[in-house]
């Protein structure tokens, strides 16, 4: 058995609108290993979202999707889609970042979280609905099997996004994805889910894709952190290292540009000049070179290549920051 | 993005606790509700008439008869009296359940009422549950596939029937089915007490002509409906967990696309229990359309006021029945 | 005094049911039953425009049209003596004889023998008499009280009785015929408050079950006074108020016979649909009239410039598809028919002159046409309205209203310009009478020409057929130059049915005689 | 003479089923120049205080006091001029503005209503296009629908110091935007508090934000101070144990820095009826039987911040 889980190459995305298309991905390469952590983070338009839509087959209508999915040495493109959806439904579970949205309003969530795995593992519904208990258990929801008959309205925002998770997890996946999982969550309980969904991922050995605009949150619970810029991933490596030592021009100015909760009042933020770009009126060349410090006149003919300046690390630039010289050093 | 959608979720944590006081409340709010809108529509029945040409006694004594006749006839009903006067007098009675005796046919306007109120009501259940069963498969499967053949064929049928007036309609229906293959009775109406068959053999064409009327506002209203719970986010989730198309149509789609539906159904209910007349005529079907139809030219204040209580009352039902219903589809919408 | 406000009320009737109308082209003439022998049995249902609302007391025969009461009545009660659609000619029913006195003051009315009401009272000289005085009583509120104003009744025997009329008048068979034909039970009319929902008659036919707005059932009546009559043994009648609707149930098979309404158009489809047609043309019809007592008709030169600004032959195309333009106000069929018509022909140039002269005169002719909402009424309406407003100096506007208003403001108030009505005239007593002469009851014209009231008064006091011949064609000649009224279309009144049923004879305004229709086996 | 005071600040709002009290009995002043932060999780009350302030819509009962006028429960006619005193930027500043008017039009619009003529307003509004980012002769004409999220903030911030205002009120501003367009806004309104002497009222549920931007903070539950003061005080030294797990939930851009002390836990109690005594006391890992019965009153601490905990002393460091 391979070590690798999920392998995405070349992935492109397409919409098509009223003001020219779209280019959601412009050419993504993503590795997942069996029990790894990844961190995929980005600001708004970098194509994170729809990368992790892409992997569990959902797709904006009217979007042109070519790449290959492999999951666990399958190739789901090859596949009919009914069973890329079976395997996809059984194999990857996916939390969305709005557990109001996420969850059907008007249906039990017994029945919510047990018909997957009905559906998928062809288990009865009373083997689901014990499953379910367990699970609702599991990820901290008290008093579960009452609970099993209540509506998502019954429930608090923290804890809706708990049944979102053991929906996510009823089939039993070996990924799971956490779409901007607790961006509409308090501060306190995001904290409680982010320890939850550690703690799962643990327990179970399972390899997860953790999404988010927030680098605070991808920083501490990953093992690796992929940066989307523009549709592509800029830079990508082990977490401590991309954080320690950015070879991206953008990475490092978006570190720079978080407020810090150790700063000293008043300390001035390092910005980044410009706005993040617009997808349909993206150049040739590198997506970020216009708001770049380091950007040169070759930047703008062609999207840089992927490159390996270092073992387990990618990078898409030209211009470099000497990251080595310029690193940061741990408190 | 993130605040917002936290307030969002923080105001639909908030439920109420104290149900019993705001089911009463309700209750009561909703009787009053009714009493006004009884008061009023019956009031306005009474002027309206008072408003038309012509009085209820040179209607019944026809055009020879003297002044003096009229004036004796119109004393004796009571219509020289003034409108608030006579209208307090009704009340009185209605309150009673006397709601008096027709001028046309002299027959108490209650037992008029009761012959009446099954046919009608016959046909306009019969063609709201035909228009539904026609528009929700129908909707559902023409949402779930968007822009395809299908969809632009029902889309184009139903705007297509929208623009045909019922009458025309009926008269189609009644050359196909009718005239040409014979399959139907053109005209006419058999009791349910001559047998259920018989009974739905007489109904079927005019339920049909009602519920093609009728159809393309549910078609139109669902589909709609559908197509944007289709881009929930639980569908997506349901999607992207492995479930099948039809199931999470059934299950996860439809119900939550349904709301607005039920409050049009409920609209349409009204209209057509007194609205039907149409085709009540058209088919000569002796219910509360065809009834109103006599009533109001020949000024029989009674039978109209008869017909105004009945039709205030029966929305006010209906009312009370597209909660329930909303509450048994949302369960957010029970006071738990 | 007062009579046929009736015919005002049938035109509303008339009006009321009209609808759809399809194309049809030329119509054809009516066909005639098979004959053969009168076969018994069968159960026919009969299709009728409108409910018989306030019930059926002969007292209150409002609605002489027979999609309405007049088919109900003749059925339940039968007639005493019918006058015959086409020609007015009276022939004797439950009645053996109606003969006047030389100057016609008195008439003799005498009964067959043996007949009684269905409750088992006797249909005797009472029997009529008590009808004829309730309908005379104030109290009762007839809308027939007029025909029998200033008139006793004396009693002879069982079965004669002498009618003492105010003024004479050598035509009142006829009245009688139409009016007056139906006697119910006096039993049945003193102790049932609610008589009128469950009339007893002598008719061949007795009501069994009434389900308002959807069926009136009536079984064969047992005793009835003829050997053998009716055949039938159950007549069903049912309402329905789309007259396309009404020839769709017989062509289905659904109904016998239906009675479309005062659109000929219909008479096309039916033939069309392989149904017959009994009919019965008559004169008389739809007319125009004009307020001759209101500006701008007031004026004579108004009215003859609409004549003559009007191709009648055009207009009953358009409004009427089917039907055919009028020669005279006599039926073709009458001895009264001209050898040659009397009626202009249309001369727009004469027309726009007189409109002219009009507004040279500060006269300009700008008027309403005030009509019931009805097909026929207001297709009518607008074809005036766009063949007038082609010429100068003529302005047209259209006043549609509902029956109440209608009833209102043209019959009860005379408060309008130009409508319009529908009268049969089978002869020309009484209808053509009181449509014309001085203070008529439906001479809503408010016209008055002594020349014609002299004219009606001998004609109604004459039996020689020529010397009233001559007196009717005097009136046809001064109505065609005063034009008080103008007839845009023929009348006729018909019936239509499937082959199987016979024995259809029209009446009065165009009721059948119910004890002689028969079913073919089939 | 505080700048602005607020007092024992009360604000109910009616919801189906019942009464929220969003701000309960909240006091604060406000100095020159001084950047007042009211942070704390999604109900707290904090955009509600912030709004009573601005009289959109105005408090229930208690005093709001510019340079000790009260404001709270006159007339808007008599206290235009001190209104114009106060400006609010939103969380949301694309909504806020017309998306069909022109950016000078609506920069101007408080000057015109104010009664300034159109050239001086010009001047005025070109000036602060300007000392916003925004090149006047450049955006002036387009319309607002054409703007990002970051620039509309900008345009909004623009048309409220364009009035001169001794106090902005901030609603969130930085919520929606993304990190790097997140920071230009807050070193702009840093800019625009040095330039112009301004004491900002700011909004946020963001830590880490306010303690960027803030010289006080403001810990808000459930509609009440559970402690105010310095903004070192209070983050290196939290007197209250919501202000510890606070401090404790915010995740750090650093890999080597892993969330320290313990979760809270549970969730925020219904607001319709907040606990008896100290309302945090449901989820307070340090709760006693007297703090379901006293309220606790907030009490000066050594490090000089206030806190309202019976057991303010006992917070972990």
């Amino acid at each position: 058995m391979s070590d690798v889980l999920l392998e995405v190459t070349g992935a492109r995305c397409e919409i098509p609108t009223a003001r020219g298309d779209v280019i959601a991905l412009g050419g993504v390469d993503l590795t997942v290993r069996r029990g790894e952590i990844v961190g995929l983070v980005g600001e708004s338009g970098s194509g994170k979202s729809t990368l992790a839509k892409l992997i569990v087959g959902a797709k904006a209508p009217g979007a042109r999707i070519s790449g290959r999915v492999v999951l666990d040495g399958e190739d789901l493109e090859s596949v009919k889609p009914e069973t890329a959806r079976g395997i996809r439904g059984r194999r990857i579970g996916i939390v969305f970042q709005d557990p109001m949205m996420a969850l059907n309003p008007v249906v039990p969530i017994g029945r919510q979280i047990t018909e997957a795995a009905v559906h998928n593992r062809g288990i009865t519904r009373e083997q689901a609905r014990a499953e379910a208990v367990e699970l609702l258990s599991q990820v901290g929801i008290p008093d579960a099997a009452s609970r099993l008959r209540h509506y998502p309205h019954q429930f608090s925002g923290g804890l809706r996004q708990r049944v979102t998770i053991a929906m996510a997890l009823a089939c039993d996946p070996d990924l799971l994805i956490a779409d901007e999982a607790t961006t509409a969550l308090d501060v306190t309980v995001q904290r409680q889910i982010l320890d939850l969904l550690s703690r799962l991922a643990l327990e179970r050995s399972l390899a997860m894709i953790m999404v988010s605009h927030d680098l605070s949150v991808i920083a501490g619970r990953t093992h690796t952190t992929a940066v989307m810029y523009g549709g592509i991933i800029v830079e990508s490596g082990p977490t401590a290292a991309v954080f320690d030592a950015p070879q991206h021009p953008y990475t490092k100015a978006l570190l720079e540009a978080i407020p810090r909760i150790d700063a000293p009042p008043h300390s001035r933020l390092t910005a980044i000049p410009g706005n993040p770009p617009d997808l349909s009126r993206l150049g040739t060349g590198c997506p970020f070179a216009a708001r770049c410090a380091n950007a040169q006149p070759d930047c703008l003919p062609v999207v840089p290549p992927v490159t390996h300046p270092v073992a387990d690390r990618t990078l898409r630039c030209y211009h470099p920051v000497d990251s080595f010289a310029d690193a940061r050093k741990a408190p | 993005m993130t605040v917002l959608q936290r307030e969002r979720a923080r105001v639909s944590n908030i439920r109420p606790r104290s149900h019993t006081l705001h089911r009463l409340r309700s209750i009561g709010g909703r009787a009053l509700h009714l009493v006004a809108v009884l008061v009023l529509v019956t009031l306005a029945g009474t002027a309206l008439t008072d408003l038309m040409p012509g009085s209820p006694a040179s209607i019944i004594l026809g055009p020879t008869a003297s002044d003096e006749a009229i004036a004796a006839l119109n004393a004796e009903y009571g219509y020289d009296q003034p409108l608030l006067l006579r209208y307090l007098q009704w009340l009185g009675n209605a309150i009673t359940g006397d709601l008096g005796v027709s001028i046309q046919s002299n027959q108490p306007v209650v037992e008029v009422l009761l012959q009446r109120l099954p046919v009608t009501l016959e046909l306009t259940v019969l063609a709201l549950l035909l228009s539904l069963a026609i528009a929700i498969p129908a909707a559902v499967y023409a949402a779930s596939r968007e822009n395809s053949m299908f969809d632009r064929i029902v889309s184009g049928l139903a705007s297509g029937f929208m623009s045909v007036p019922v009458f025309v309609i009926g008269v189609l229906l009644v050359y196909v089915l009718g005239v040409a293959t014979r399959w139907f009775p053109v005209a006419g109406w058999a009791p349910l007490s001559s047998g259920l068959a018989e009974n739905l053999h007489f109904v079927f064409v005019p339920v049909l002509a009602l519920a093609l009327g009728e159809f393309p506002a549910f078609y139109r209203l669902l589909r709609s409906d559908v197509i944007s719970t289709l881009r929930e986010d639980f569908v997506q989730t349901a999607t992207v967990r492995g479930m099948p198309r039809g199931y999470i149509l059934r299950r996860h789609v439809l119900r939550p696309s349904s709301f607005s539906l039920i409050t049009v159904a409920a609209v349409a209910f009204g209209r057509l229990l007194a609205g039907s007349v149409v085709v009540e005529s058209l088919f000569a079907l002796p219910g509360l359309g065809s009834l109103a139809l006599q009533s109001i030219p020949a000024k029989d204040i009674p039978m109209i006021q008869g017909i105004v209580v009945l039709v205030a009352v029966t929305y006010v039902l209906i009312n009370a029945v597209v909660d329930a219903t909303y509450a048994l589809l949302d369960p957010r919408m029970r006071r738990i | 005094m007062r009579t046929s406000r009736r015919i005002a009320a049938a035109a509303l009737a008339a009006a009321m049911i009209a609808g759809l109308s399809a194309c049809a082209p030329e119509s054809s003439s009516p066909s005639a039953s098979p004959d053969g022998e009168p076969v018994a049995g069968g159960d026919a249902t009969i299709i009728l425009g409108i409910e018989a609302v306030r019930g059926l007391d002969p007292a209150f025969l409002f609605n002489l049209t027979p999609s309405g009461d007049a088919n109900r009545m003749s059925a339940i009660y039968d007639v005493l003596f019918w006058s015959d659609a086409k020609t007015g000619e009276v022939t004797p029913q439950l009645g053996e004889s109606l003969e006047p006195n030389d100057d016609g003051t008195e008439w003799t009315l005498t009964l067959n023998e043996g007949i009684t009401f269905t409750d088992g009272t006797p249909l005797d000289a009472e029997a009529v008499v008590f009808n004829y005085e309730r309908i005379q009583d104030p109290a009762t509120g007839s809308p027939l009280a007029g025909l029998l104003e200033g008139a006793s009744f004396t009693v002879a025997d069982d079965t004669s009785l002498t009618i003492a009329l105010p003024e004479p008048n050598l035509q009142f068979d006829r009245v009688l015929a139409t009016s007056l034909t139906h006697i119910a039970s006096p039993t049945a009319i003193e102790n049932d408050a609610d008589f009128a929902n469950n009339p007893v008659g002598a008719g061949p036919f007795v009501l069994e079950e009434w389900v308002r707005d959807d069926h009136m059932t009536l079984v064969r009546n047992e005793d009835y006074f003829k050997e053998g009559e009716p055949y039938l043994d159950s007549i069903t009648f049912t309402p329905i108020k789309d007259p396309t609707q009404r020839i769709n149930t017989v062509s289905t098979g659904q109904a016998h016979a239906a009675v479309p309404g005062s659109e000929l158009s219909f008479k096309e489809s039916a033939t069309g649909s392989g149904l017959e047609v009994t009919s019965a043309p008559t004169g008389g019809g739809p007319l125009l009239m004009f307020n001759v007592e209101n500006a701008p008709f007031d004026d004579v030169r108004a009215r003859k410039a609409v004549q003559l600004a009007l191709d009648i032959n055009d207009l009953t195309a358009v409004v009427d598809p089917g039907s055919s333009a009028p020669e005279s106000f006599y039926a073709p069929d009458s001895a009264f028919f001209p050898s040659e018509s009397m009626f202009v022909q249309p001369d727009k140039d004469a027309a726009q002159e007189l409109f002219d002269e009009l507004a040279a005169d500060g006269k300009a002719v700008s008027f309403a046409i005030t009509m019931p909402a009805s097909g026929f009424f207001t297709r009518t309406a607008e074809y005036l309205q766009s063949r007038l407003s082609q010429f100068d100096n003529v302005s047209v506007t259209i006043d549609t209203v509902d029956n109440a208003t209608l009833d209102e403001r043209v019959f009860r108030n005379r408060d309008y310009q130009l409508s319009a009505q529908i009268v049969p005239v089978g002869d020309p007593e009484p209808n053509f009478a009181k449509l014309l002469q001085t203070g008529g009851q439906t001479n809503y014209m408010g016209y008055s020409n002594p020349e014609v009231d002299a004219a009606l008064e001998s004609a109604r006091n004459s039996t020689d057929e020529g010397e009233r011949g001559d007196a009717y064609a005097t009136v046809e000649q001064i109505i065609v130059d005063e034009v008080p009224v103008l007839l845009v279309r023929n009348q006729e009144a018909y019936t239509v049915h499937a082959t199987a049923l016979n024995g259809l004879t029209l009446h009065g305004d165009g009721s059948l005689l119910y004890d002689r229709l028969w079913l073919a086996a089939p | 003479m505080a700048l602005l005071e607020v007092t024992d600040l009360v604000k109910r709002f009616k919801v189906a089923g019942g009464t929220i009290e969003a701000s309960s009995g909240v006091s604060f002043t406000l100095e020159r120049g001084e950047t007042l932060a009211l942070v704390g999780e999604s109900g707290c009350g904090k955009s509600t205080t912030g709004r009573a302030v601005l009289q959109v819509p105005g408090p229930d009962s208690g005093s709001i006091r510019l340079r000790g006028e009260e404001l709270a429960g006159r007339p808007p006619r008599e206290t235009k001029r001190q209104r114009r005193a106060l400006q609010m930027i939103f969380q949301d500043a694309r909504s806020s503005l017309n998306p069909r008017r022109r950016v000078r039009d609506l920069v101007a619009e408080g000057l015109i209503i104010g009664g300034m003529n159109r050239v001086d307003a010009a001047t005025r509004v070109d000036a602060m296009l300007r000392s916003v980012g925004l090149e006047p002769d450049r955006v002036g004409e387009r319309r607002a629908s054409e703007f990002s999220g970051g620039q509309c903030q900008r345009i909004a911030i623009a048309r409220a110091m364009v009035m001169q205002p001794e106090i902005l009120v901030c609603d969130e501003p930085v919520a929606s935007l993304d990190v790097s367009v997140q920071a230009q806004v807050i070193n702009l309104l840093e800019d625009m508090k040095q330039q112009h002497g301004l004491a900002m009222l700011f909004i946020s549920h963001d830590l880490s934000v306010v303690r960027t931007i803030s010289d006080r903070v403001a810990v808000m539950y459930l509609g009440r101070i559970v402690e105010i003061g310095g903004v070192e005080e209070v983050y290196s030294r939290p007197r209250h144990p919501y202000t510890r797990a606070l401090l404790d939930s915010v995740p750090v851009a650093d890999p080597h820095q892993p969330s320290t002390g313990p979760a809270l836990a549970g969730d925020l109690p219904s607001p319709m009826n907040p606990p008896s005594g100290c309302r945090f006391r449901t989820r307070c890992p340090m709760a006693q039987e007297i703090c379901a019965t006293a309220v606790p009153e907030l009490r000066v601490m050594p490090e000089g911040q206030r806190s309202a905990c019976h057991f303010a002393e006992q917070v972990a460091a």
